[in-house]
């Protein structure tokens, strides 16, 4: 109970603060914590990257193997993107395959660059039928404070960027090669409290809200995937302008991969 | 699988012969099953898609329980033989997502806080699987929902957009899902202009997504009027009865 | 309780009606209620059919792949029965895995069309040893108002006589051929309501029984499957007359194929 | 496996050498597991099979307590080295069935009404298998049951009965089984000649079908007594300890 | 609640006892129950052997067939140990897969046989990379009076000096051969209680100790294996000493296989 | 993987250059997470783990609840990415088995008594493995444990020891672990001296393992230091803020 009561302080505590046009921490509505990228640091790993956005803590990691395409797309590598929530990053993430949430996390970072042709995956056929790179992204939460899609979406883009395929080790080439990316898709997500708009939301935030909206965006700005969140409702005309916010944000966070 | 045909759009027309904006046929019943406390069958081109409520009912497992208000359960299952290729029985991660997007986009509708401890079950089975699958079946869950009676504010009605060899058409066919560029199922209160769910997959440029949405309001106003419709016959048919 | 209390009264009320010789509904003891089958409804699939019995109401589909034979019937091919009893269909009805009910139902069926050999396996070798056709039943239950197994058994052979194996779309062959089916066994159920046998029982029926009786009998009036269920005992006298009533009810069943 | 024999019966003698309806030799032995409250070992033919019974005792988790009565547990488990392809661990789908089947078959005998809340838990392993081990393991399961103490108003008697090279034969052993036409487990309370389990798979006329079933009865009868004296032998070995 | 007083007063009575240098059944403190290997017993089995430690009573038996080795070891056969703590043993067994003890049990027993290579691994290669023997040791539990370890391992390796590989069934030899040991690992498992070291301690010993050592040793008296389990603490000092015990009493244990 | 290098040890001097008793550089940095109640990460040669602990908290499901004492909860996980060749997800028998041991191995310490029907939960995963990942994981939670202010009588320390090449050696890197001849994981009450976790994996002659035990009783007093030294820099980093 006094676990309840004490959430819905906290929740009626934000509310009134964005309500006065303020936020914890003093942010503005479409500004984000700090945000830190760094690359490389699972050397076991084809390639891997840590996010950090304000206390939220993420890391990617690569992995690569030689396998079959799938029957309809003989000349394709595969991509497959997996999220763990693990119960060290949250006293609410439990033990066992990933839920719901988890899921959805893995899915919307794995469109995002599915949408934005970010990895050209004809490229990733070694031999057309029979024997194809398959990509495997890793997401690890480590600690979470909010916003784990913005922060999974950037250390998987960042993890990619830093992505070497081990061709000598599997005996297919004589040099091992990095991966090619042709895009950046960025993940923004803003979360709607009280009918305000504020991007990047922490976990009090997140809790305070009924609603998020992910948009993610590539480096010319098409949109390569979108997803709503949430038991809640947002009005037709909010959208072009989150999708405008969305699309600057992103800009500034490209940056740092 | 069937080859990607050469065009999907000529001059302007579909492969199923429809304009850019046009909607399938539409065939919506409400009430068709005996057991569920509310039911639905929709025909939608080549959809055939089944809804059924239950509840509210005691949610159970009892941890489940909110002491403020009812819970959504909504399971969308893909027969195994509603798709070329046997899918194996039992949910897989895309259907996990679409249960919980699905269940989002239903909830902002339901009077929830009626029904404290309780559970309202919403059980989607797709039969014939053509496009467009989880937006016909939140169409049928939001009927279900009102042919058992569960208080809503409003229906939600839900349609596909996307874009296929560079338009943006409106409900799209198995053909432009699978080869075309992007696909974005919305669902929505038609009558405040909210919108409850709000997917994109692949690539469209602002443009192209201003006028999908745009699309996709215009659809769902037509959708909501058959839903409509299909509540009144059922009320009619029950009254005469 | 109150729910205990309900299905009390109704099992008192089933029970009483049947010792006076009577029947919800009206029925005989040896009386179906009305049986329609209506084939073909789902395209996708290589055959189907949709079965109501009273408000019972099953669909059937059939999936046809090439596959590898079982290594101890190389030149056979292979028929996987699977039941899902999806909690649309009824408030006891739970998502997850079949459990008992749902695999003691694909199985009575499953062996009612392998005992009655209606589908010669070794015509559905391609290539003995390595490819043949895995014929796929899938048993969709949509309303359970009782008797399951009938209509069930029934929706799968109506969906078997309504398939077409698809030869051109997986290379094996120039044209579609229709499944070839030798025999056409139909199952059918009855209940012990307090000493009373009654066939095709509601559900109603079936809570106020616990032993139920399904029979298969081929067109030539073998029996090609028999399985009791229900935590009851039969006296042996009994059985024999039961197999002549199912034999006779199987043929006007069959006429709905 | 090993390949089909020529003949399965060979004028009127079986490949064991049995008549069409002689059983194979049968030891049972009661009260063989320290741990268990009530057990039963069965050597038939090639069979090895091993039952154990615990309670009643508290029914757990506890929404499985029926107010009324105790529910029964029936396990039935084949070890992986109990067949010639190692059998992977875990219940499959036959496993399932038969021991819905088994519990369904020892349910009529046992006093449930005396122990609410409570269960039965009945556990049967297969150790070594030639056919039969469902109704081997439903002979056992009986006797295991009454060395627990647990209030019966009869012993339950299986046995399987089947058609091989034409014939209808009692108690199948593997080549009959694997080979033959039909397969026909029955289960009885010999006392009163009522049924409790009975199955079929195969293919067998009205006429053959007759004949099966009286076999089993006489197969029953044959069992019970040796089921009956495991039963005596352990209890003066107990009253002589 | 009695429950818990009842095995409260057992765990008290042993303590007693021990520390008056007393033990139920009036063993000594390195002295084993009767101990009886019976092997052969499975016919269907490629080899078994039955073990019974006093009242414990474990069953093993071996099957062998053919498959791939493992990428990284092509030219060697593979050995997968298992273990059913089947309900039937002990009211607190439960159904469903190998729980965290039925796993470790498995485990201790694979270690001590590869760790005294007992079986050579190149001697199961038929052809390198691509077929090799797999040999299954399933351990079943069948009564649960304590050290279950000690008498699966003897079990498991009395099945494995029992086993003939079917060379004529796989079709790859015309004669079937014994599997050929050549080490015969022995695990003996000691339990603290009070501070005091018992051997082969009963269910009741183990319940009332904290702490257990199991040590395998090889005929030569090498040491192949230890595992050191529940939530106590062993002094630095004892660990060779029972070591040296544990060597002793291996050596009359081996003389059973 | 990469194949076996040709020596492990070359005239006592091991493949990254250590001597046979000496430790690979450790790093131990403990308060690095916000969420956790307490956490740890250490870095010790390859290997990179992370440890966080939440508790005592109401353990659950509630059937799991001690009247008399916490029960401690312990999950070891390696991260798909830790290793060459990518791990699925999820528990396998090892990591079963390394989290009973590991938490046997911190149970002496713990003042469970002190917190009836609580769960102390402690999560390590492995970022990166480079063997002794459950002995790093051990020395993290203990570090962690401590940082959540859990009452513990005592650090436990943790190393592996083992053989390569016929020799002794502390601290095995993962060639060792690949290719030696025996891996064997303590755990230790350095300031007691009693052992909490003892595994051995592979083949010791008695001589090697007294010799093998002293080598890593030797290690953990290392180990100790550098744990005692995070945890005060842990302190007066959140005295100084």
């Amino acid at each position: 109970m006094s676990e309840d009561i004490l959430s819905e302080v906290r929740r009626d505590y934000i509310y009134r603060l964005i309500k006065n046009g303020d936020r914890i921490g003093g942010r503005k509505a479409d500004e984000y914590r700090d945000v830190s990228v760094e690359k490389g640091i699972i050397a076991r790993a084809e390639g891997s990257a840590r996010v950090k956005i304000g206390n939220t803590d993420v890391l990617a990691g690569i992995k690569a193997q030689i396998g079959e395409p799938f029957p309809d797309t003989p000349d394709k590598g595969v991509i497959i993107t997996n999220a763990e929530l693990v119960p060290l990053a949250s006293p609410s993430f439990e033990t066992g395959p990933p839920n719901e949430n988890g899921v959805e996390l893995a899915r919307v970072v794995d469109k995002g660059i599915r949408g934005s042709k970010a990895i050209e995956l004809e490229k990733l056929c070694l031999d057309a039928g029979s024997k194809v790179w398959i990509i495997f992204i890793d997401i690890h939460i480590l600690d979470h404070d909010g916003n784990l899609i913005d922060a999974s979406a950037l250390a998987s883009m960042a993890a990619l960027t830093n992505t070497t395929l081990p061709y000598i080790r599997y005996e297919v080439g004589e040099e091992d090669e990095a991966l090619l990316i042709k895009d950046t898709p960025i993940a923004t997500t803003c979360a709607d409290i009280g009918g305000e708009i504020v991007f990047d939301p922490c976990l009090d935030e997140e809790n305070a809200s009924n609603i998020e909206l992910t948009v993610t965006t590539n480096a010319n700005g098409d949109i390569s995937g979108i997803q709503k969140r949430g038991a809640g409702k947002i009005p037709f005309g909010d959208i072009s302008q989150i999708v405008d916010s969305s699309r600057r944000l992103a800009g500034e966070l490209r940056k740092k991969l | 699988m069937q080859n990607r045909p050469e065009k999907l759009i000529n001059d302007g027309v579909r492969l199923d012969g429809r304009g850019a904006d046009e909607i399938r046929p539409i065939k919506i019943e409400a009430g068709v099953l005996n057991r569920a406390d509310g039911s639905c069958y929709i025909e939608w081109g080549g959809n055939k898609v089944l809804a059924a409520v239950y509840g509210p009912r005691e949610a159970h497992p009892r941890h489940l329980q909110d002491p403020r208000k009812a819970i959504i359960k909504y399971r969308y299952n893909m027969a195994s033989f509603s798709v070329e290729d046997r899918k194996r029985p039992g949910p897989d991660r895309r259907s996990v997502e679409i249960s919980k997007v699905s269940r989002e986009a239903l909830a902002p509708v339901l009077m929830l806080e009626y029904f404290p401890r309780s559970s309202i079950d919403i059980f989607v089975e797709i039969l014939q699987a053509d496009a467009g699958t989880r937006t016909t079946g939140i169409t049928a869950a939001s009927v279900a929902l009102a042919d058992a009676g569960i208080p809503m504010k409003n229906l939600v009605s839900a349609i596909s957009v996307g874009k296929a060899d560079g338009e943006v058409v409106l409900d799209l066919i198995r053909e432009e899902d699978n080869y075309g560029e992007a696909d974005m199922p919305v669902a929505m209160i038609t009558e405040t202009g909210d919108i409850t769910l709000l997917q994109m997959d692949g690539n469209l440029t602002e443009e192209e997504f201003i006028k999908a949405l745009n699309f996709a309001k215009k659809g769902c106003e037509s959708v909501y009027k058959l839903q409509r419709r299909s509540l009144i016959e059922k009320y009619e048919k029950s009254c005469s009865d």
